[in-house]
């Protein structure tokens, strides 16, 4: 066991300690504070380097590629629960990706944030979402995932929420922890249950882990009442902590409000790690979710995967519908995610776990370096969301532009040179030869429709025509004398642009069919170059779709916003001219919230009333009704006891006064009567006594 | 010559304490001064005894029995094990965090701290005893300054509140008392041990057949009917919804020093009973009644933390919330009587489930009272004030405030890395394995929890700021420093629980061996 | 012989002082019965208990009865009771002394023969005050210090009495 | 029945100086027809008292009004006799030839029994005190409960006389003297216990013969122990009170209540008084003696041939003298400092006085029995000393009895 | 007549008159006065059973009479205090005129 893998927890610790220390600085320490989150994460992303040099070595040389660590935490009856963390492909890569970007996010946004009244607890905040992410991603126990992964929901929440003064931002932070802790509570369920199926959390566990061979075969084995195996309960209810937090649908209602947080927040948060996490989620317990009964349908995909796939299939078109009618740039980018999440799973379904953690990868990449765009752009627009209120900015955001332009390119799936072609091909690939439906592949392949359109118009909404944001401002001129002209970002935040908007063009070359680098060293083998890869059968036919598609999805997006500059802000979008209602539909996200609002909440508040209610007047209504039955029987026993006891007691008691009157004129007072009588009772005394002896 | 401490002289303590401050705190200062030494004297007493305790045996330990009234079979026997020791530590952490909360009290301070005290001894009195006759009086000792708390330093409400809370808690107490007065009749013994050895043995429904008219058959009803009535004591004092409806308006009524005591300790009192008399003397009763107990149990959870959601004072959520929590550890109690023969794995599951409980018990102790302490801090700031709607934007002002608070709420939404998610996370584990369906509704209410409070944090920290708090002086230092210790200890316990379960976990597995 | 005399003494004392309109008188003719009484002790071998009779009636309580009569005032009715009670209580007085008499005079305790004159030594009687009566005597220490404390605190009232 | 002290010695020469009032009283009675000698033997000896100590009263009266006149100043009565020296008789003839005066509204009984009762229970109280070797007119087992019992009588005495007069200052006289007795009575008693506790005897003989005896030169007077020096002064200032004499001459205070009980009295009555008192003052010295001074016996080993009762009689003298003295020498006291000095002073002292006697009792003899004995005398004194002192300086002045 | 009963009739006629003292005198102290000579009258029966009875080396008959004169002076003393202090209140030591113990 090598260094690196018995201090693996070093690389969530710092972060960790990073955020305690900026907890506990002054308000005006920034530099300090900045420093501190930037330099932990700094040396967690090199211990992440060899982390990931370590497992590079051993696939090389056919070593193992997992190394895990446990430990007790605590004892209860006669065991002890463990705790661990491990070393595998996927931790290694998941690590590189998470410290890289989050490196680079934390130093954009000391840019960003450098006017923020509390920049500290900012950074604080930060390094404890990366400590938390960092922690999910090496944890080898699914209840040491749980809790960071609770962690994350928590530091989420307060990201989102950063500017609580304003009233949406607290809604919407309350929003992302309540509808993620939904999906969390049905993987919590599904976790006990797993425990009390596998005796153990642990994932691996020298043949006794829970996601080893004799506890899978045993939980396939075991059938639970309505005929599932346990196995598939469980992984399907796992799966819903995933869909609660990669925003799937139905639980994706929270991503897209959550934007209401700062922007590095949005790149880190949901772009690139969070959402990300129920990906990761899925792939981690793979072998869960695809464990069969038996070897003979090992072929066809077992019903966890299946919903998996379903599930992202429809949340990539879903979610690409909606943000085609969208005006806020980080919404539409929000939207984006969820859909580009759903591929992610509809990978994972189809293709296995490279397959999906290959686009998570690229996603991860070129989406941040979009949010990051979008925050330089809003940045220089002086918190200008409104796409319909830009314009124009190409020419005075250059390196912005050309930057938001390669991660535009990679969204969409640009052929060949953009990474996010090779991973979505893959995905499309899979879904392809997927053994129980084409309906996915149809699906994904519209998404990647949508996903081109809506990006062009988004990309011409912004960065072409006229600069639209004079005329806002003139409608409020209060606010500013003189109406701010767009500039550029400073150099904090254009650098890590750059080296994104790189990362997104070259990252591609490790998944392509050619060199599927990436997928063998999942798998913990070494890679082999073969031209011969895009050979194989359906790959070529795939690729061209696809990339039509992406042509396709271009062009209508130059045909409806690029043909002509747009030059109003008030002008109705394009789209909305040509089918009024279905963009209504669209730009109201399908009414999912309405929906939400009328049917569960309005239950919930209606079940909330209606239990006080039960308290107020049921409960307590049946010990009031008890307390004035036995006020009343008192109130009767009084009655009685005034006119029937009373009366003839009274008469009693008279009686027993006159007696008594009589009695006591013997108690005269004086003591001498009482001694005469003393006399007399002292002479009858002798004289009895001296007469019964005589007898 | 040990220099220990006995469980006699911790107890002794607060009552000197008590008559102390009573009788030389004829100043505000002076008494509460002495009170607090006290209450500090007695914490020094419980880890001192924690020190002495051995954890490795789950018996109880530190016995001390001396003849009383040898002809009722009425002897003075205390003694601790883990799930004691426990609430000790408990009882003697809260008692100073209440005192610190009501430290600026007005009227009869001298009165006030001496209750306090009083309460405390009959808090630790409740936690040791061992023979039901000393047990029942400090079981009512506890009653009666909790009521003259209420009754004179009470918020508008208090008058009805005090006897509503008085009259309910003694029905409760008028029930078990006549249910081990039945026992008594026909066993002729008070002790809660040998009680117990009897029950284990068969021996107990035996001598309930021996009542007038008694047959084998008989005997089981009879039996049945003491256990519910002594399980009505208990119900009322956790609370068990429906008989909970005394427990808001207490809470909200009572000044929140007491409302600490009340929600920190006296609710455990109930669990206690349930825990140390009800399960090893009625276990076969109880099991009969299993299901519908469960049911109880989920209601209890799933109905408070609803109507939590509708509540508009502060004091009044917390104190839903607290039946939640509490809901919890019933229904970590309810579900070990499940009969499952000598299936270890079981057994742990059970030994899961009660660990979780006395953790639970623990964490919610501490977290509930230090909620209610800021409900006070708050209090003092806004003059009275503790609407949900009356505040807004605090977090701008009061930063280390909100951030505190924060902490404890999370806490008490069960938040993993924080003390409350441990107890509940090892309920569930052993709960969901003997009844999936009342654990699986249960989740329900964890996410209501979380909407609650989360509401609360949106209306008082977060938004725009109410104006008329633009100058709410944040956290003292003092205030920090002694707000420091309790949420030292929920960080230590969500990241270390064995402090607590390497304590209690022999204590858990001879329970559950004794259940079987 | 003497015995006659001081019986006789005795009783005249006793009736004079109960018959005597003059308290003062009563008192001194209760000084007269007290002081033959004594004498009857000397003369019964009772050596301490004629001098303690002496120390203690003579001394103590006539003197403390002397100063009640002083400290309180007679109201001018010097009284017997009236006639009727009067009667009555004679009545009673002579029952009371008549079936005393009867009894004595018909005892078959007396009929014994004369012993000799028993030796009362102040050393035997202080060692069985010291030995046998040592608890009885330490009891009547007590009640003594008691009820001097008791007749302080009842007769002590003068200063709430003052305004 | 009283048992005769009746012990016919015929021994050698310097015995027969010692006995010499014995026997001429045998050889008296040896005339006497037989049924007679006892009672005879008894006469003689109560003629011999009532001689003895009237002469002793005369004496005393002389001594007492020269020694005062020297102590202020001037001469004293001189002019009957050689320097004044027949005084009493003249005296005397003076009391028995004045008219008898008895007030109109007195109860003429009482008042004419309250001294005849006050002279007999003071002669009656020398019945047991031993004046000289074997002269003791009967040897009583309880004489010293005797002494105090009779004594006691005076009391009823000084009642009577101040009650009969139907005189004010009359009565308040009799009340401050019986109040003044009774309290003083206790710690009288209390500090005469410790001999008796000594002694283990109520004898007065007893008493003096366990005084008899030297050590080197020292007799063996209870005088030269720590509790007896103590409780010989506790017995001194109370015998000052029970006789009425000053510094506690209350109630006979001329310039209070002009004389007290007998300022009706006159003539021959009141000489009976005066007598009366000064037969109490001798009793009760003579009473001091027999307890703490060792009685008739020699102060010194070689002066043993001396006659006992001229040691017992110069032994008298002294105190009479000092008596004298004090009253020369001190002022009255006021009455609250009288009943404070009794109950707050005298009756803690004696009663320390009687655990002072228990450990030298029980101690074994030796220095160290001295030293812890003075301690237990000294202490207690220093302490009870000062707090009266303290209360003196600090004490409101209450009349609470002259009002 | 022997002595002993010529003693118990000395002691029986003390008592007698005691009693009738009691009985027939309406002052409290003269009341007392014959309580008093009551209790004499019983002592001299002490006395004499002592001196004539069977045992007198036993001195229980003079204990008897110790303990009792002890106790006598207490009850004088407190019994005299009470008539001091109801004379105080009711300014009468006259026995029939201190009745509110009436029944």
């Amino acid at each position: 066991m090598t260094w690196i893998v018995r201090n693996l927890w070093l690389i969530p610790a710092l972060p960790a300690l990073a955020a305690g220390l900026t907890a506990l600085a002054k308000r005006h320490q920034r530099r300090y504070s900045a420093a501190l989150a930037i330099g932990a994460m700094g040396l967690s992303f090199l211990l992440s380097l060899c982390a990931f040099s370590q497992v590079m070595l051993a696939i090389t040389h056919g070593q193992p590629s997992r190394q895990v660590v446990n430990f007790p935490w605590f004892e209860f009856g006669n065991q002890w629960l463990k705790l661990g963390w491990m070393l595998d492909p996927l931790t290694a890569i998941m690590l590189v990706m998470v410290t890289f970007v989050g490196l680079l996010i934390f130093i954009y946004s000391t840019g960003y944030m450098a006017h923020d009244d509390n920049f500290t607890r900012f950074f604080c905040f930060l390094s404890l979402f990366a400590a938390a992410m960092l922690g999910v991603i090496i944890a080898n126990s699914l209840l040491l995932l749980f809790m960071c992964w609770e962690l994350v929901g928590l530091t989420s929440y307060l990201l989102i929420g950063f500017w609580y003064h304003k009233p949406s931002a607290a809604a919407a932070a309350k929003k992302a922890f309540i509808t993620t802790r939904i999906g969390d509570l049905a993987f919590l369920v599904g976790m006990l249950w797993l425990f009390s199926q596998a005796g153990t959390l642990l994932f691996y566990d020298q043949g006794a882990g829970c996601l080893e061979h004799s506890a899978l075969t045993a939980m396939v084995a075991h059938l639970t009442g309505i005929g599932m195996a346990a196995s598939t309960g469980i992984a399907l209810l796992i799966f819903a902590g995933a869909v609660g937090k990669s925003g799937q649908v139905p639980l994706h209602v929270w991503l897209p409000d959550a934007m209401e947080g700062p922007t590095p927040v949005s790149a880190l948060i949901h772009a690139a790690t969070m959402v990300a996490a129920g990906v990761f989620l899925v792939a981690r317990v793979y072998p869960l979710m695809a464990a069969h009964s038996d070897a003979a349908s090992a072929l066809s995909a077992t019903t966890a995967l299946q919903v998996v796939t379903w599930i992202g299939a429809i949340t990539a078109v879903f979610a690409a519908l909606i943000a085609v009618a969208q005006n806020d740039i980080k919404r539409i980018l929000a939207y984006s995610t969820v859909s580009q999440l759903g591929y992610m799973m509809m990978g994972l379904g189809v293709g296995g776990v490279a397959v999906g953690m290959f686009h998570l990868i690229t996603h991860a990449f070129f989406k941040s370096l979009l949010f990051m765009g979008a925050g330089s752009v809003i940045h220089g627009c002086h918190e200008e969301q409104d796409i319909r209120r830009m314009g124009g900015l190409s020419k005075l955001m250059p390196v912005t532009f050309a930057t938001y332009a390669v991660g535009m390119l990679a969204l969409c799936g640009f052929p060949l040179f953009f990474s996010g072609f090779w991973s979505k091909d893959a995905i499309l690939h899979a879904a392809m030869g997927w053994s129980i439906s084409r309906i996915p592949f149809y699906l994904g392949s519209l998404g990647a429709l949508l996903t081109a359109f809506y990006m062009t118009r988004q990309v011409y909404y912004v960065f072409f025509g006229t600069s639209r944001l004079a005329s806002h401002h003139e409608a409020t001129p209060a606010a500013h004398t003189a109406p701010p002209t767009p500039h550029e970002s400073p150099s904090s935040m254009t650098f890590p642009l750059v080296l994104l908007a790189s990362c997104a063009i070259l990252l591609g070359a490790v998944g392509t069919p050619a060199w599927p680098w990436f997928d063998s060293f999942l798998s913990g083998e070494a890679p082999i170059f073969a031209f011969a890869g895009f050979l194989e059968h359906g790959i070529l036919p795939v690729m061209l779709t696809s990339t039509l598609i992406v042509f396709l999805g271009l062009a209508l997006g130059w045909w409806f916003y690029g043909r002509q500059p747009i030059l109003s802000a008030d002008l109705p979008d394009a789209l909305e001219q040509l089918q009024p209602g279905i963009f209504r539909v669209l730009q109201n996200k399908f009414y999912v919230d309405e929906l939400y609002e009328h049917t569960v909440i309005r239950w919930n508040s209606a079940l909330a009333t209606f239990s006080d209610w039960l308290d107020r007047w049921v409960w307590n209504g049946v010990v009031m009704t008890v307390s004035n039955l036995v006020l009343g029987l008192s109130w009767l026993a009084r009655s009685t006891d005034t006119y029937l006891v009373n009366t003839s007691f009274d008469e009693g008691c008279n009686t027993v006064t006159t007696s008594g009157k009589l009695l006591a004129r013997l108690q005269s007072g004086r003591t001498q009567s009482y001694l005469r009588l003393v006399g007399i009772a002292f002479a009858a005394l002798v004289l009895v006594l001296i007469w019964s002896a005589r007898s | 010559m040990n220099l220990t401490p006995s469980i006699s002289s911790l107890t002794v303590v607060p009552l000197v304490g008590a008559l102390a401050v009573l009788a030389l705190g004829s100043n505000r200062k002076l008494a509460r001064g002495i009170a607090l030494a006290f209450a500090f004297l007695a914490l020094i007493f419980t880890l001192l005894l924690w020190h002495r305790f051995n954890p490795a045996s789950g018996t109880l330990q530190l016995e001390e029995i001396h003849a009383w009234i040898p002809v009722l079979g009425v002897q003075y026997h205390v003694g601790a094990d883990g799930l004691s020791l426990l609430m000790l530590l408990l009882s003697t952490l809260v008692v100073p965090m209440s005192m610190a909360a009501s430290w600026n009290i007005q009227e009869k301070p001298s009165l006030y701290f001496a209750l306090i005290l009083l309460l405390e001894a009959g808090l630790i009195g409740t936690f040791t005893a061992l023979n039901f006759f000393h047990w029942f009086l400090f079981w009512e000792l506890s009653l009666i300054p909790a009521f003259f708390l209420i009754r004179l330093w009470g918020g508008s409400q208090r008058a009805t509140a005090a006897t509503q809370f008085f009259l309910y808690t003694m029905v409760g107490s008028v029930t078990l008392l006549l249910s081990f007065l039945a026992l008594f009749l026909y066993t002729g013994i008070f002790d809660f041990i040998t009680l117990g050895e009897l029950a284990r043995s068969g021996h107990l429904l035996q001598s309930l057949a021996t009542a007038p008219h008694g047959t084998a058959a008989t005997a089981d009803r009879f039996a049945l009917l003491i256990c519910l009535g002594a399980l009505l004591g208990f119900a009322v004092k956790v609370p068990i919804v429906p008989f909970h409806t005394w427990l808001p308006a207490t809470y909200a009524e009572a000044p929140t020093g007491t409302t600490m005591l009340l929600t920190g300790t006296m609710s455990k009192m109930g669990l206690y009973g349930l825990i140390r008399i009800l399960l090893p003397i009625f276990y076969l009763q109880m099991r009969s009644m299993r299901t519908p107990l469960l049911w109880l149990a989920v209601a209890t959870i799933v109905l408070s933390a609803y109507a939590a959601l509708v509540q508009k004072d502060l004091k009044r959520i917390f104190a839903y919330s607290s039946i939640n929590h509490l809901g919890y550890c019933l229904l970590g109690i309810f579900s070990i009587l499940k009969f499952t023969g000598d299936d270890p794995a079981m057994l742990s599951e059970k030994a899961a489930a009660l660990s979780g409980v006395f953790l639970q018990m623990f964490n919610h102790g501490l977290t509930a009272a230090t909620l209610f302490w800021f409900v006070a801090l708050l209090e003092k700031r806004s003059g009275g004030l503790r609407g949900l709607n009356d505040f807004g934007g605090l977090r701008k002002v009061a930063t280390v405030f909100a951030g505190l608070m924060g902490m404890a709420l999370f806490s008490s939404l069960g938040l993993p890395g924080l003390n409350g998610f441990i107890g509940e996370f090892l309920i569930f584990k052993g709960v969901f394995p003997l009844a999936g369906w009342a654990a699986s509704l249960s989740t329900l209410g964890l996410l209501l929890t979380a909407i609650f409070l989360l509401g609360l944090i949106q209306r008082v920290f977060a938004g725009p700021l109410n104006p008329s708090f633009a100058h709410m002086p944040d956290l003292t230092t003092a205030e920090r420093l002694s707000l420091f210790p309790p949420l030292a200890l929920m960080v230590a316990l969500g990241i270390y629980p064995q402090l607590v379960l390497g304590v209690i976990n022999s204590t858990v597995l001879h329970l559950v061996q004794q259940l079987r | 012989m003497l015995f006659t005399i001081f019986a006789a003494l005795t009783i005249a004392g006793a009736v004079a002082a109960i018959s005597l309109r003059n308290l003062v008188h009563s008192v001194l003719s209760l000084i007269l019965a007290f002081a033959g009484l004594a004498a009857v002790y000397l003369l019964l071998g009772a050596q301490f208990i004629g001098f303690a009779q002496i120390l203690v009636y003579v001394g103590a309580v006539a003197i403390l009865i002397v100063f009640t009569i002083l400290l309180t005032r007679n109201d001018g009715t010097f009284g017997t009771s009236s006639q009727a009670s009067w009667n009555l209580g004679a009545l009673i007085v002579i029952a009371v002394f008549g079936t005393l008499a009867w009894t004595i005079h018909s005892s078959a305790a007396l009929q014994h023969a004369l012993p000799p004159q028993p030796e009362a030594t102040m050393q035997q009687i202080g060692t069985a005050l010291m030995v046998r009566f040592a608890l009885p005597l330490e009891v009547i220490g007590l009640l003594l210090t008691a009820a001097l404390i008791g007749a302080a605190t009842i007769a002590l009232h003068e200063k709430q009495e003052r305004p | 029945m009283t048992a005769l002290a009746y012990n016919s010695l015929h021994h050698a020469s310097p015995q027969a100086a010692d006995q010499i009032f014995l026997i001429v009283q045998h050889w008296i009675v040896s005339h006497a027809p037989a049924g007679l000698q006892s009672l005879l033997a008894i006469l003689l000896s109560v003629v011999a008292i009532v001689g003895g100590f009237g002469l002793l009263f005369a004496i005393t009266t002389i001594l007492e009004r020269k020694g005062l006149g020297r102590i202020q100043n001037r001469y004293g009565p001189n002019r009957v006799g050689f320097f004044g020296s027949l005084q009493p008789i003249a005296d005397a003839i003076k009391s028995l030839t004045k008219e008898d005066i008895v007030p109109q509204t007195a109860d003429k009984l009482v008042h004419l029994l309250a001294p005849i009762l006050l002279v007999l229970a003071a002669f009656s109280v020398y019945a047991v005190l031993p004046v000289g070797r074997n002269m003791v007119l009967v040897n009583l087992d309880a004489g010293v409960l005797f002494f105090f019992a009779i004594g006691s009588v005076t009391e009823v005495a000084v009642f009577m006389a101040g009650w009969s007069s139907r005189n004010k200052y009359s009565l308040l006289g009799a009340m401050r003297a019986i109040a003044q007795m009774i309290s003083y009575e206790v710690p009288l008693i209390l500090s005469s216990l410790t001999v008796i506790m000594a002694t283990g005897s109520l004898s007065t003989v007893t008493i003096v013969e366990k005084q008899a005896g030297f050590s080197r030169i020292l007799p063996h007077w209870f005088l030269f122990t720590p509790w007896g020096f103590a409780g010989f002064v506790l017995f001194m200032i109370a015998a000052t009170a029970e006789s009425n004499r000053s510094p506690f001459d209350l109630p006979e205070g001329e310039s209070e209540i002009i004389a007290g009980y007998y300022i009706e009295y006159s003539g021959f009555k009141f000489a009976l008084f005066f007598l009366g008192e000064y037969l109490g003052m001798f009793a009760i010295s003579g009473l001091a003696i027999t307890l703490f001074l060792g009685g008739w016996n020699a102060p010194l080993p070689f002066l043993t041939w001396v006659p006992s009762y001229l040691w017992f009689f110069a032994k008298l003298l002294t105190l009479i003298v000092a008596f004298i003295w004090v009253r020369g020498t001190l002022p009255r006291l006021r009455m609250d400092q009288l009943m404070n000095f009794a109950w707050k002073f005298m009756l803690p002292m004696a009663l320390l006085n009687l655990i002072t006697a228990a450990v030298w009792h029980f101690m074994p003899s030796g220095p160290v029995r001295w030293l812890v004995s003075i301690v237990l005398v000294v202490v207690p004194y220093t302490l009870l000393g000062r707090n009266q002192m303290h209360k003196s300086h600090l004490e409101k002045r209450v009349y609470r009895f002259a009002e | 007549m022997t002595p002993l009963s010529s003693c118990l009739m000395l002691s029986a006629l003390l008592f007698s008159v005691g009693f009738a003292g009691v009985l027939m005198r309406r002052n409290a102290i003269l009341i007392l006065i014959g309580i008093e000579l009551m209790l004499n009258a019983a002592n001299l029966n002490f006395i004499a059973f002592w001196r004539y009875g069977s045992a007198p080396e036993a001195l229980t008959g003079v204990m008897f009479v110790i303990f009792s004169i002890g106790v006598a002076a207490a009850e004088a003393a407190v019994g005299l205090a009470l008539i001091i202090s109801i004379y105080r209140h009711r300014k009468t030591t006259q026995i029939d005129r201190i009745n509110s113990m009436r029944g």
